[in-house]
């Protein structure tokens, strides 16, 4: 069943629309945030800008520490069509680019480039594409990619490359769904910019030419609702609708599936339905690229949990840290036990391990529960298999069973169970009876796969590699071999047939004996600083050698617990003086040297010996 | 200075743990109890609270040997519940022992030996007991008459020195306080039934008895409308789904309207098993048990009503007259192979040809 | 007598029968047996490492074959062990200690700056993963490197070491409990 | 000597047919409801076991490998037919018991397995003994399976005696105790099933316990092979 464009019209005229399977309803909490306007945040003393910040692949730094950069200026480039610039959010010098905490789960550090704001907040200039009608589509690609914009909701997807298609779009899609709880930083904007938005879809339908557009809000947000219809009521073709509130609604495959009931194949994507969807976010941010010029720097974002003593929607700029902003909304430490600051809502944020992490483009939501205003994590019970799970399920998945695969490692079942369609949405540990973390699961059993996948992949060259220097070992000895014999052969040949052959090897004999006296005689004058130099570094890799081995001992020693109290001076003692001789040495004459490579072999078998002892004495 | 905790998402829960679930499930059984209680005498209540400390007790013993969290695995009520499930369908005035063995075996063989919660192939309480019924067939058939048609009244102390001894206080035995008035030892609808269409009696003749008061069983009616409410608020609080319940009970109603219309005198009308016995009772207190239903939605579908088929077949042509447990354990014993034929169709799949 | 002469006929006949059908269920019905050890080696993570007392993979998924445990593969795990177990219809059992232990993967390093340039870990390498010459100091190609630590013991100035492989953010793998940070004061905001 | 030894152990413990290679449950299952009912079935399963065992070690050189399984089934076909004959002569009563499950040894899987997997490989004296060894192990299990039964549904021990034993054994029987209430689930095959499963459970946790204390004892020593010289 496939619902034509004409159904879909007719459907959406009178509201009656469709449903998605499962999905659970969670208290709100919008109310916490949304009632106060989109506040803006003081400068932060530093900024710290991940280079990486989008899904695809990595682009270049073109600033140095040292630099001085203004608000606006890219810090990055790149020519693949797979990546997006970052930019400077504000003006000043970058003092650092190395490794800082990530805003990711893993709290894993990635490459950022840390700038120390001047506070003058100078402005980089500008290209607006304020008549864009007149540009070619290409360009206003280009310039939303220049711009930094990536997909805001969530998943960081390169907003240029969805904007580039060619296959017909019947459906553009605007997503002001939001819905997660507490999450209302979508909300303010659109109650607050639905002009700039509109601006932004605008922009879109140009690019596009869809057919409808579509904006779909929750019916828990009646203002926003009011706003967008009034800044779309001039358009035709764009049409405001309130769908129910129900978690993941706002999933981009479950609000394709409740407006237009299709379903994006799996493993394909919402254009092969003749869908496009955008967050509102980003038509905002589309709109700031074009008709200002000013590329991606700051977003909305919501502080909220009832640990901060003012939750509200901020304006912050890309980079600043969490601390700076909880220090906004006063955070209240007292409020927490277990403190815990989730980045993203609290289905499908993750929990943040540093304060320091900075606030990217795809984070929406700063979460920061008091206690008992969420659960506490707790131990799993067993799984009673009552499928509220699968009840829950948007995609109709069956989440115990996948559970079951996962935790026991049977990865080929769980992928026949469709793992791979799970969208992580959390609705079904969210009802789960026994508190099981069922997504955690998922994840972990996802990148196990993924990671066995690329370990096969590896496998599999090591073995051709293997295989290939086995064969050419083989090969190179049977040349050998064969050289060898026919050498022989030849030799022999030679001695038969040639009856001069001995006097030849006599004259070969003896000329090879007056070429070397020349030879000795040349090097008794000239060569010796030469010698001295080779001499020189020989002696250094003998006492590199020694080093080693005297260190391999003592390694060995620390392991025997047994024999470490009677052993260890005497081996330290004797491996260590060949090293301090070897360094005098250098400055001393070649008889010396020889004397200490001497010592440094002795010390070498010395060393070998203890450790070879001292093996033995740690398998008795 | 404090770590900031880290977990994975979601942070959020609703707030009902399966101990919830099971006491949810337990507090549904106080309606079906009380008309239990009202009609057949206080032996109920003395039996749940002889099974539910022999379960909880065997339970603990158990997850003590097999050196697992105690406290927690008491807190999910699995075991009380097991226990309260086996005390509601064993004669109310059995003696002690056997629901002391049938608890001890319901959560020790049954479940835990199977690797506890989550893991019992069968539901617990109805693999207990089906061991009772075939071990201890006289005891485990000696039910009650409804107290309105008994020649004996007994009290709650009376109940007690049953179970514990056999006889009541005044030393009556189990045997003649099922006398009716007429000195017959009287017997359950399904039973008296099933005991007189063997003697080559007719449906029609067999219903003229007392107990069914012109065509209902008198007491059992009561009993499986109270289960039915209970079993109503378990769907609403959303314990349960409804789909167990409702094809157990069409599946067995379409199986006796059959049977019916097809010999009147041989087989009970529709309205006759589904009022009397366990049927309701079982729909939607024992089939229902998550551990070991089926998972689907079209597999509880197909689950419920092959229970409610398996019931009606067994009642017609089996041995034992009420047959919600054998129909329930032997489609638990089929519910992996239900499960792994009803996989619903994931999101963006085409349907498997 | 009858009796008996009647048992031996129709034991006669039903030989005769049920050996025809013998024979030629023997002849049509041959099946030539399936390459079993590169199964096993398909399986096998061809470290090379020869922790399991054979000389390379090959040879272990020989012995495998010929009935040789299958828990001697301290680089495959577990993983690797179920794998087997399932190929040769056995019960997947421990990884045998005596071998090593399951480790995260680890790549070969080489400190640059204390190379001597012997190229004895370059002849060491099951996989040709060390480059470098003669008094040249080498480098590990790490894409290449299988972690089997052959190379580290033959090198005369230990300068090998054994490096865990850097997790990043994409291939972390959800463990919370070997996470690099976490013990950070939140009260100083 | 050694081998004996090792045979001896194989049959009653560590390849027990009936609790390790879990082989003929049927009658292992159904006949068990008593002592002297499992002992006369594991006497009857013993007496092929040898015969056959004995035969098929005798024969094996001549026979080819692609028809030994016929042969085999044959001769262990007559060693039941021969027992058969036998127990109907001299116990009658047991015979009647037992009934179906005596013709039924012939497809014992413990006979035919051990006619392939033994008997065809090895010597007579060494086939012999590993036939009553393997009989022995399952008689064993017979009979404990059988007694635990007995005691559990109807409190006796070696009821019928006289059965296997002749008019004198009737004094045998011992009654642990006297009920009226029967537990029948143990003498119902169920019981048998569950029965099983403990004496399975039972042995598993008795190896495992003699597996820890052996582990604490040896260690052992693998030495790594080396893939690549370095002298090359």
């Amino acid at each position: 069943m496939f619902a034509d464009f004409d159904l879909v019209m007719e459907k959406l005229a009178t509201k009656n629309l469709w449903d998605f399977p499962g999905g659970v309803h969670p208290h709100g909490y919008k109310t916490l945030s949304n009632t106060s306007p989109i506040a803006n945040v003081s400068l932060p003393e530093k900024l710290y800008i991940p280079v990486k910040q989008h899904i695809g692949v990595d682009s270049e730094l073109i600033v140095n520490v040292g630099d001085y950069v203004k608000a606006g200026q890219a810090l990055t480039q790149s020519h693949s069509p797979f990546a997006v610039p970052i930019h400077a959010s504000s003006s000043g010098k970058v003092v650092d680019i190395s490794n800082h905490v990530a805003a990711h789960a893993s709290g894993l550090s990635e490459k950022t480039v840390v700038i120390e704001l001047d506070g003058l907040d100078a402005q980089y200039e500008l290209h607006p594409l304020l008549d864009y009608t007149k540009y070619e589509k290409t360009d206003i690609v280009e310039a939303i990619c220049q711009a930094g914009i990536s997909g805001m909701g969530g998943a960081g997807f390169p907003t240029h490359l969805k904007s580039n298609s060619n296959k017909p779009v019947e459906f553009l899609i605007i997503n002001g769904v939001e819905c997660e709880p507490y999450i209302s930083a979508d909300d303010r904007l659109m109650r607050e910019h639905a002009w700039q938005i509109r601006q932004g879809i605008d922009v879109l339908v140009h690019l596009l030419a869809p057919k409808q557009v579509i904006i779909a809000v929750e019916d828990n947000k009646p203002d926003a609702l009011e706003t967008m219809s009034i800044a779309c009521q001039q358009q035709e073709n764009y049409q405001v609708v309130s769908i129910p509130t129900k978690y993941p609604a706002g999933g981009e495959k479950q609000l394709i599936q409740v407006l237009t009931s299709r379903e994006v194949p799996s493993n394909g994507l919402p254009i092969d339905v003749g869908c496009l969807m955008y967050n509102v976010g980003t038509c905002f941010a589309i709109a700031d690229a074009i008709i200002e010029g000013k590329p991606l720097t700051k977003r909305v974002v919501t502080l909220t949990g009832k640990a901060l003593n003012k939750p509200q929607n901020v304006w912050a700029l890309i980079g600043t840290p969490v601390s700076h902003l909880l220090k906004h909304a006063e955070y209240s430490p007292t409020e927490q036990t277990y403190p815990r600051i989730i980045m993203g809502g609290p289905m499908m944020g993750f929990t943040l391990s540093s304060v320091q992490v900075p606030v990217v483009k795809t984070t929406n939501c700063l979460l920061s529960p008091s206690e008992g205003e969420l659960p506490n994590i707790e131990d799993e019970r067993a799984c009673i298999r009552c499928s509220a799970c699968a009840d829950a399920c948007p995609v109709s998945l069956l989440p115990q069973q996948m559970f079951w695969y996962s935790k026991a490692k049977e990865y080929e079942t769980a992928e026949e169970y469709n793992l791979f369609d799970c969208i992580e949405c959390g609705a079904c540990a969210y009802v789960c009876p026994s508190e099981i973390p069922l997504v955690h699961y998922y994840r972990i059993a996802k990148s196990e796969i993924s990671q066995q996948k690329i370990e096969k992949e590896k496998a599999e060259k090591a073995k051709i590699r293997f295989e290939t220097r086995n064969d050419r070992l083989l090969k190179e000895k049977k040349a050998r071999e064969e050289k060898h014999r026919l050498a022989a052969e030849a030799r022999q040949q030679a001695m038969k047939s040639d009856t001069n052959a001995k006097d030849k090897i006599a004259a070969a004999l003896a000329r090879a004996k007056a070429k070397k006296a020349a030879q000795h005689a040349d090097a008794d004058t000239s060569v010796v600083p030469a010698d001295t130099k080779v001499d020189d570094k020989k002696a250094k890799i003998a006492a590199a050698i020694a080093r080693a081995s005297a260190k391999k001992a003592a390694a060995a020693k620390k392991t025997t617990q047994n024999t470490s109290e009677n052993a260890p001076t005497s081996t330290n003692v004797n491996a260590e003086t060949p090293e301090v001789k070897a360094k005098n040495n250098e400055s001393e004459s070649a008889e010396d040297k020889k004397k200490a490579k001497i010592a440094a072999a002795i010390a070498r078998a010395k060393a070998k010996k203890a450790k070879a002892k001292e093996t033995k004495n740690n398998d008795e | 200075m404090s770590k900031l905790s880290v977990a994975s998402s979601p942070h959020h829960h609703n707030g009902r743990d399966t101990g919830a679930v099971m006491r949810i499930v337990m507090l549904a059984c106080i309606p079906g109890m009380l008309a239990q209680v009202w009609f057949f005498g206080y032996g109920v209540l003395i039996q749940a609270l002889i099974c539910i400390s022999a379960a909880v007790l065997a339970e603990i013993a158990i997850v003590e040997l097999r050196k697992k969290n105690t406290e927690r695995i008491i807190k999910d009520y699995s075991a009380a519940l097991a226990g309260l499930l086996l005390a509601i369908s064993i004669p109310p005035l059995a003696p002690w022992w056997i629901a002391v063995i049938g608890s001890v075996f319901a959560i020790v063989i049954v479940k835990q030996l199977y690797g506890g919660l989550g893991y019992n192939m069968f539901n617990p309480a109805m693999a207990a007991y089906v061991m009772l019924l075939i071990s201890f067939p006289v005891q485990m058939t000696s039910w009650l008459p409804p107290t309105t048609l008994t020649e004996q009244s007994f009290s709650l102390w009376d109940a007690i020195h049953t179970i514990f001894t056999g006889y009541t206080s005044n030393g009556y035995s189990v045997e003649q306080l099922r006398a009716g008035v007429d000195g017959i030892t009287m017997a359950t609808p399904l039973d008296h039934m099933k005991t007189e269409l063997l003697q080559g009696f007719t449906v029609q003749e067999a219903i003229t008895a007392d107990i069914f008061n012109g065509s209902n069983g008198i007491g059992w009616t009561q009993v499986a409308i109270a289960y039915l409410i209970g079993g109503v608020v378990l769907i609403k609080a959303k314990v349960i789904n409804w789909h167990i319940p409702i094809s157990m009970i069409i599946g067995a109603l379409i199986t006796a309207s059959i049977l019916y219309m097809i010999d009147s005198s041989l087989f009970g009308s529709p309205w006759l098993h589904l009022i009397n016995g366990s049927l309701i009772m079982g729909a939607f207190f024992i089939a229902t048990d998550p551990v070991s239903a089926a998972t689907t939605n079209k597999g509880r579908i197909i689950f419920g009503a092959l229970i409610g088929i398996w019931i009606i077949l067994i009642r017609a042509w089996g041995n034992y007259p009420d047959a919600v447990a054998f129909a329930v354990i032997l489609m638990n014993m089929a519910v992996p192979l239900i499960d792994y034929y009803t996989k619903p169709r994931t999101y963006g799949h085409k349907v498997k040809k | 007598m009858t009796f008996t002469l009647l048992a031996i006929l129709a034991f006669a006949i039903l030989a005769l029968c049920f050996g025809a059908l013998l024979g030629y269920a023997a002849i049509k019905f041959k099946v030539q047996s399936d390459p079993l050890v590169d199964q096993i080696d398909q399986i096998l993570p061809q470290t090379q490492c020869g922790q399991c007392g054979y000389p390379g993979c090959r040879p272990y998924a020989e012995a495998i074959a010929n009935g040789d445990e299958i828990n001697k593969c301290p680089p495959g795990g577990d993983a690797t062990i179920k794998e087997l177990a399932d190929l040769m219809g056995v019960d997947a059992k421990p990884l045998d200690a005596a071998h090593g232990i399951e480790d995260v993967k680890k790549v070969a390093y080489i400190r640059e700056d204390e190379c001597i340039g012997c190229t004895k870990c370059i002849q060491a390498c099951p996989v040709d993963a060390i480059l470098g010459a003669a008094k040249h100091m080498h480098t590990v190609i790490i894409d290449e490197c299988t972690g089997c630590d052959l190379c580290v013991d033959p090198c005369p100035v230990d300068c090998i070491d054994m490096v865990p492989l850097a997790s990043s953010s994409q291939t972390w793998q959800w463990n919370f409990e070997n996470m690099t940070v976490g013990d950070i004061p939140v009260k100083q905001v | 000597m050694a081998q004996i030894k090792s045979l001896f152990v194989e049959g009653i413990w560590k390849n027990n047919p009936a609790i390790v290679q879990l082989l003929g449950l049927c009658p292992l299952l159904a006949v068990t409801g008593t002592v002297i009912n499992g002992l006369g079935l594991g006497l009857a399963t013993t007496l092929v076991l040898l015969g056959s065992n004995i035969s098929v070690s005798l024969v094996r050189n001549l026979v080819p490998n692609e028809i030994r399984i016929p042969i085999f089934v044959m001769v262990i076909a007559a060693f039941v037919t021969v027992t058969e004959l036998l127990m109907h002569a001299y116990t009658y009563e047991l015979y009647l018991t037992l009934g179906i499950f005596i013709p039924l040894i012939v497809t014992n899987c413990a006979i035919i397995g051990r006619a392939e997997a033994f008997a065809s490989k090895n010597p007579v004296q060494f086939a012999a003994f590993d036939g009553l060894m393997m009989g022995l192990g399952f008689t064993i299990i017979l009979v404990v399976l059988g007694g635990m039964r007995e005691l559990l549904g109807l409190g006796t021990l070696l009821d019928g005696a006289e059965l296997l034993f002749g008019e004198g054994a009737e004094s045998l029987t011992i009654t642990v105790f006297d009920t009226e209430n029967k537990f029948l689930l143990a003498i119902l095959p169920p019981g048998a099933f569950l029965g099983m499963g403990l004496l399975i459970a039972a042995k598993n946790l008795i190896d495992q316990t003699i597996e820890k204390r052996k582990l604490q004892t040896s260690q052992k020593v693998v030495t790594r092979a080396r893939v690549t010289g370095t002298d090359l």
